[in-house]
């Protein structure tokens, strides 16, 4: 980026480009209101298509992919630009579900890890709007333990092919490619073994099955890969070198989570699922305005999801100024999990019968969304994965014992469940 | 709970203690059925007026008609000695005005029993929900096997045989009932979603380890079984306390009902995250579990109304005058 | 606070923030004045009539004089805005007549500064303690080094120019700067205890492992990192919103002075967990951290009191019409 | 104890002894009101004198060490009939404080676990009242590490020497002898080198301070041992088989906690600073008796304080018909600390701020008590010691991961502060 500054920014300021920004986006964007933004829900197919339109529109009018290099089809300017045009997009309808993990995960790694005709290839592709990345990571066997991959990849002749199941993939139905973890040497301990590929989603040895959760999402995905072949040029990175890519994959998450990313553009609310409980609403619908009790509850949930949103703001900028390793982003994905936690508490004692028995809008929605309480504890690493990733990565804490270090991965234990 | 001359009869002698164990059997598989609707119908008939109803108590401990009980209001928390659905006298019995909500089953039942308010204040009516006036429209829930109904009573005419004596003391004495019912199935539940939770725990693996090896996961375990023993322990000795009518059984039944009230939803949650993503999907089972544990929280009481119960009984216990 | 004419003057041009950060550093070693008491008197005479009350301010910024806030009242919870404490107008001003307690440094204080009622609401009163009609009497409190004191008023006589203009906001201001600069000690506090218990857990073994190394006390450390950068966090932003007056500055105080009281005991608690036996006892200084904590969390509102504005704040908002 | 049931209980029916009891105490032993006994408080050393005499009223009456075996001074009974004797002394004065340690864990242990002639010399003595006994385990350096001793004796001629601290001995100053576990090699695992000493407190090596906790107790003692020496007769079961006695003392210790022990004679309160908080008291003390919030967390206490008395019956039950394992008493322990919390926190937040200035006994004393709220969570085994205890012997749970395990005790590795 430092190299892009000097060699475009003499040319236009921040300034000019904010100007430039504004004038094109209100002539070429449609506008919204920030407050109530359009719901982007990541289950539904046409959302997908329609971030696609929105994106083409950005790459052809030369805002696409702002700080990725020009020779991958960005602009390769200094993160000062896309924030100059996040501000000015706020109130213009934007594909922000693209954001992650195709452009601040899965992109950002590429540049990192992938070969020059991969970068050319795959980013600019995504850059135009043509291409979605995903990640294919988790196992159904695995948990939190990434590293800990069954999904074989075996050569036959120049071929790679491909075996097991891949899950928790998000909105893999809508994407083209996936960067896929697999094991090709099961003789040495699990990180050493793993490569990263590349995979194209409609390959016809792939059958996408879509996970419903509690609260009616149907974003997540589990893959069954069945003889998946792909070539050489599927590599990223080194072969047995895979984990040094997803390694990338896990450290471009946090960011993006922790302090946002240069990669993202637009920073407006995908709305939809996630509006926040009206308490003063619900105590109204209920009948207990003026109960202190109820008051007390719902203003103690109002603070600390207030406390949520400015420790964003802290740990954003001291992970800017380095009084916080980039790690600290795990802060606000556990205290994210603890708030809603809290909340969806106060919602349940709050409502009390109405929102066990009853109807939605009168406080049954409350009970409902009580019941996937735990959504926010587990996606995304778990309360306690986050909770050692705190401990480890940010207090420099010792590491948790692992009984599989150094260990030939056909040694390693596994439950019954998962053989 | 039933007399054998009406019957009825009891395994162990004590009628409550063996219904109180068929609850938390039921609890294990998370049974559909009117049990606990029929149970407090019956509880009531048979300590009001048992020969008069003789015939209605033995078509219900047959299975052959179901009945609920019609409590809860429209819009208004746990107070079942306050109704506001009346009961005006008339030549040949009273009339029934009102909304009730909440009746557990009230779409598949014969009969209700109405708690409705008369110049003498609170009373019981049975009332046929056949009978003209009575409308029932049944009601969403979390819960997936459970049905509710919201039942209107327009100018509902009952005959004087229709009304049970003994109002406040048959009230009270369901409402222990109810809540405690409740109780014994939400100790099944928890018992069965502790252990394939403990069972999968130990079997799964993560790092080479098995998560039960986790000190952070343990104790969490270490909690759980806690207040798994605690719920039984209180659940318990309400049950004593109901079975023996001792002088405490509705302070020990709202000790039961708020601790099982608010631990067990937080064993389920706990039992859920321990299954991660898994957990809340529809994939497995265990949100059918939450939802009836979820569901009894807060049905005949909060934990929260249980509270202020318990407050309230400790402070007219330190009012009244110092026995000896 | 203090414009540099009267004698103040501020290093980073932001005299609320540098005060902060003086707060932040006292913490660290729970350390005794009468910071906080003049400050806030300070703050109410700069920004009512600096001119009035030139030579009070200056003495006070030279620390030649003490001044305290006299606010709370006997058996009544955080109410700045409600006195009982009447202001009577007399032909040469007003007589004082009523109780405050909890007035911090009262003893050590020269002059006070008095809400009390007036025919027009609300207003505040410079007082001298030695005047005729002040009793002061000194108050026990949970904190070893601060002094509290209750202070009668008996028909105290003060001229008109005690009195200080622009009632409610000031008091609303004085209120947000007594409760955030708490805040920002505590945060000092906490910082200080947080580092040495980590110090102690990275060298203290057990069973040939550091303390650290153990997940279930690695859990509670990265808890306990959370809530101190959150507690961090809030207070910052209620720093920024005081010293820039904005509109939401009344709510930050508010979220700054529940949250921060909420955690900052529970973090230190788990600190004098983590610490074993020896932090119950007069041999570690934890408990002088905690004591200064507990007694924060509840001065100038409990965490209770201030979620209870919170709510309010929200609920006349949403009442308000909707500006677009 | 079978033994004894059939050599003596043919003699005497329960129901005679206790009528037996109950008329020898109402003749002997001084009434109280069980409701509110008087308080023994276990840092008096006045008290220790009154539990002395008390208790030699009972030896000279026949009424001590009821399950004790006969040969020790005891009368070899069933513990049916020291059931019958604590519910017949609950109206009048009892030494309870000697019930625990010295009855219930040293004795006890001693039984288990000691030599013929110290069985007949100590057990006696305390059975007369004559001998008072504690528990010299944990360590400064320790915390729960309870065998990670680095108290050390070494051998001089036919003598032992002492050196070293002990601390959190419970009333050691009104004490005779204490149990004293040393470490005697240090080239084998850190169990394996261990011996238990009984060394007489009064010996003039010993140096004991009083610990002051903030609570104000001074229940607890540290002591320092310089060079005290004791023969072979002061060693308890095998030189270097001393965690065995330690291991018994602990299941004791647990035993006596969870389900009560036929070692223990009358079963009240000590009374003194553990009265529980009176919420209708406070809350009309401060002026809130009609405030739902506060009435709401004060019923909520409560319910909690409820269900722990619950729950120790139904341990109790559950241990005797062995559906929970004798660990299950670590249940109680737990619950304990979790309830007095609660109770802590919900005192403090009633009280606001009469709670932390103003006057004892219109609100202070709340605030004062929250600040030794950790005591219950430490004192005994930390409750994060207690979880271990449940998962790892309740659940069968994997054991944590023990450095030390199989390493010569001089190469264990230790913290700074404990070198």
């Amino acid at each position: 980026m430092s190299e892009a500054v000097n060699t475009v920014a003499d040319v236009e300021s921040v300034d000019e480009f904010r100007a430039r920004a504004k004038a094109w986006l209100a002539e070429h964007m449609p506008p919204i209101d920030p407050a109530h933004p359009p719901a982007a829900h990541r289950d539904e197919e046409r959302c997908w298509l329609r971030a696609r339109e929105l994106q083409k529109q950005l790459y052809d009018g030369g805002f696409a992919g702002i700080c990725f290099p020009r020779e991958y089809g960005g602009l390769g300017l200094d993160y000062a630009y896309q924030q100059a045009f996040n501000d000015e997009s706020l109130s213009y309808e934007m594909p922000l579900i693209l954001n992650t993990p195709t452009f601040t995960i899965c992109c950002a790694t590429l540049l990192d890890t992938a070969g020059e005709e991969q970068k050319r290839q795959h980013i600019a592709a995504a850059l135009r709007g043509d291409e979605i990345l995903v990640q294919l990571l988790s196992e159904p066997s695995g948990g939190s333990d990434l590293a800990g991959v069954l999904t074989r990849a075996d050569r036959d002749g120049d071929r790679w092919v491909l075996n097991g199941a891949k899950t928790w993939s998000t909105s893999a139905f809508g994407a083209d490619y996936g960067l896929c973890l697999a094991r090709t040497n099961w003789d040495v301990p699990k990180h050493d073994g793993l490569t990263m590929f590349l995979v194209p989603i409609k390959h016809p040895g792939i059958t996408l099955r879509r996970i419903t959760q509690l609260n009616g999402s149907t974003e997540f995905c589990e893959e069954f890969l069945d003889n998946v072949d792909v070539g050489d040029d599927a590599v990223i990175g080194e072969v047995n070198d895979g984990w040094s890519v997803a390694s990338r994959q896990l450290y471009h998450e946090r960011r993006a989570v922790g302090m946002g990313s240069e990669f993202a553009s637009g920073s407006g609310s995908e709305g939809g699922r996630s509006t926040p409980v009206n308490y003063v609403r619900l105590a109204a619908k209920t009948g207990q305005s003026d109960n202190e009790r109820v008051r007390q509850i719902a203003g103690r949930a109002l603070v600390h999801r207030a406390v949520s949103d400015q420790l964003g703001a802290h740990v954003f900028r001291s992970v800017n100024d380095g009084s916080l390793p980039p790690a600290a982003g795990t802060l606000l994905r556990l205290f994210h999990a603890e708030t809603v936690t809290l909340e969806m508490d106060a919602g349940l004692a709050i409502t009390g019968t109405a929102g066990v028995v009853g109807a939605e809008g009168e406080g049954l929605e409350t009970g409902l969304r009580y019941l996937s309480r735990q959504t926010v504890c587990i996606g995304g690493g778990t309360s306690e994965l986050a909770r050692n990733v705190i401990g480890e990565r940010v207090l420099n804490f010792p590491r948790e014992y692992a009984a599989d270090r150094g260990v030939p991965f056909n040694q390693v234990k596994h439950g019954k469940a998962s053989r | 709970l039933v007399p054998e001359e009406l019957g009825g009869g009891s395994v162990s002698g004590d009628g409550f203690a063996d219904l109180a164990m068929v609850a938390e059997q039921l609890g294990k598989t998370v049974a559909p059925g009117p049990l606990f609707p029929v149970s407090t119908v019956l509880a009531a008939l048979v300590d009001a007026e048992p020969h008069a109803h003789a015939e209605t108590i033995e078509s219900l401990v047959a299975g052959e008609s179901v009945a609920s009980w019609a409590v809860y209001e429209p819009g208004r928390g746990w107070a079942p000695h306050e109704p506001s659905v009346t009961a005006t006298a008339t030549d040949s019995g009273y009339r029934i005005d009102g909304v009730k909500d909440r009746v557990e089953a009230g779409g598949q039942s014969d009969l209700l029993l109405v708690v409705a308010r008369t110049d003498d204040g609170a009373r019981q009516f049975l009332v046929r929900t056949d009978a003209p006036g009575v409308h029932v429209e049944p009601q969403q829930s979390i819960d997936m096997v459970k049905q509710y109904a919201r039942v209107q009573f327009d100018g509902v005419a009952v005959d004087r045989g229709a009304a049970l004596g003994g109002a406040a003391d048959l009230i009270e004495r369901q409402s222990q009932i109810a809540q405690v019912l409740q109780c014994a199935e939400v100790v099944g539940i928890l018992q069965t979603v502790f252990d394939f939770t403990v069972a999968w725990a130990l079997d799964r693996h993560s790092f080479g380890r098995p998560l039960a090896s986790y000190q952070a996961l343990k104790h969490r375990f270490a909690d759980m079984k806690m207040w798994l023993e605690a719920c039984r322990a209180t659940t318990g000795a309400a049950v004593t306390a109901i079975s023996n009518r001792s002088a405490d059984a509705s302070l020990s039944a709202s000790i039961a009902k708020s601790y099982v009230g608010e631990m067990a939803t937080e064993i389920i949650q706990a039992c859920v995250q321990m299954h991660g993503g898994i957990g809340v999907t529809w994939e497995h089972d265990l949100h059918v579990y939450l939802r009836r544990a979820a569901l009894y929280r807060s049905m005949f009481g909060t934990p929260e109304e249980h509270n202020l119960r318990v407050y309230a009984l400790q402070e007219a216990g330190q009012q009244a005058p110092r026995s000896a």
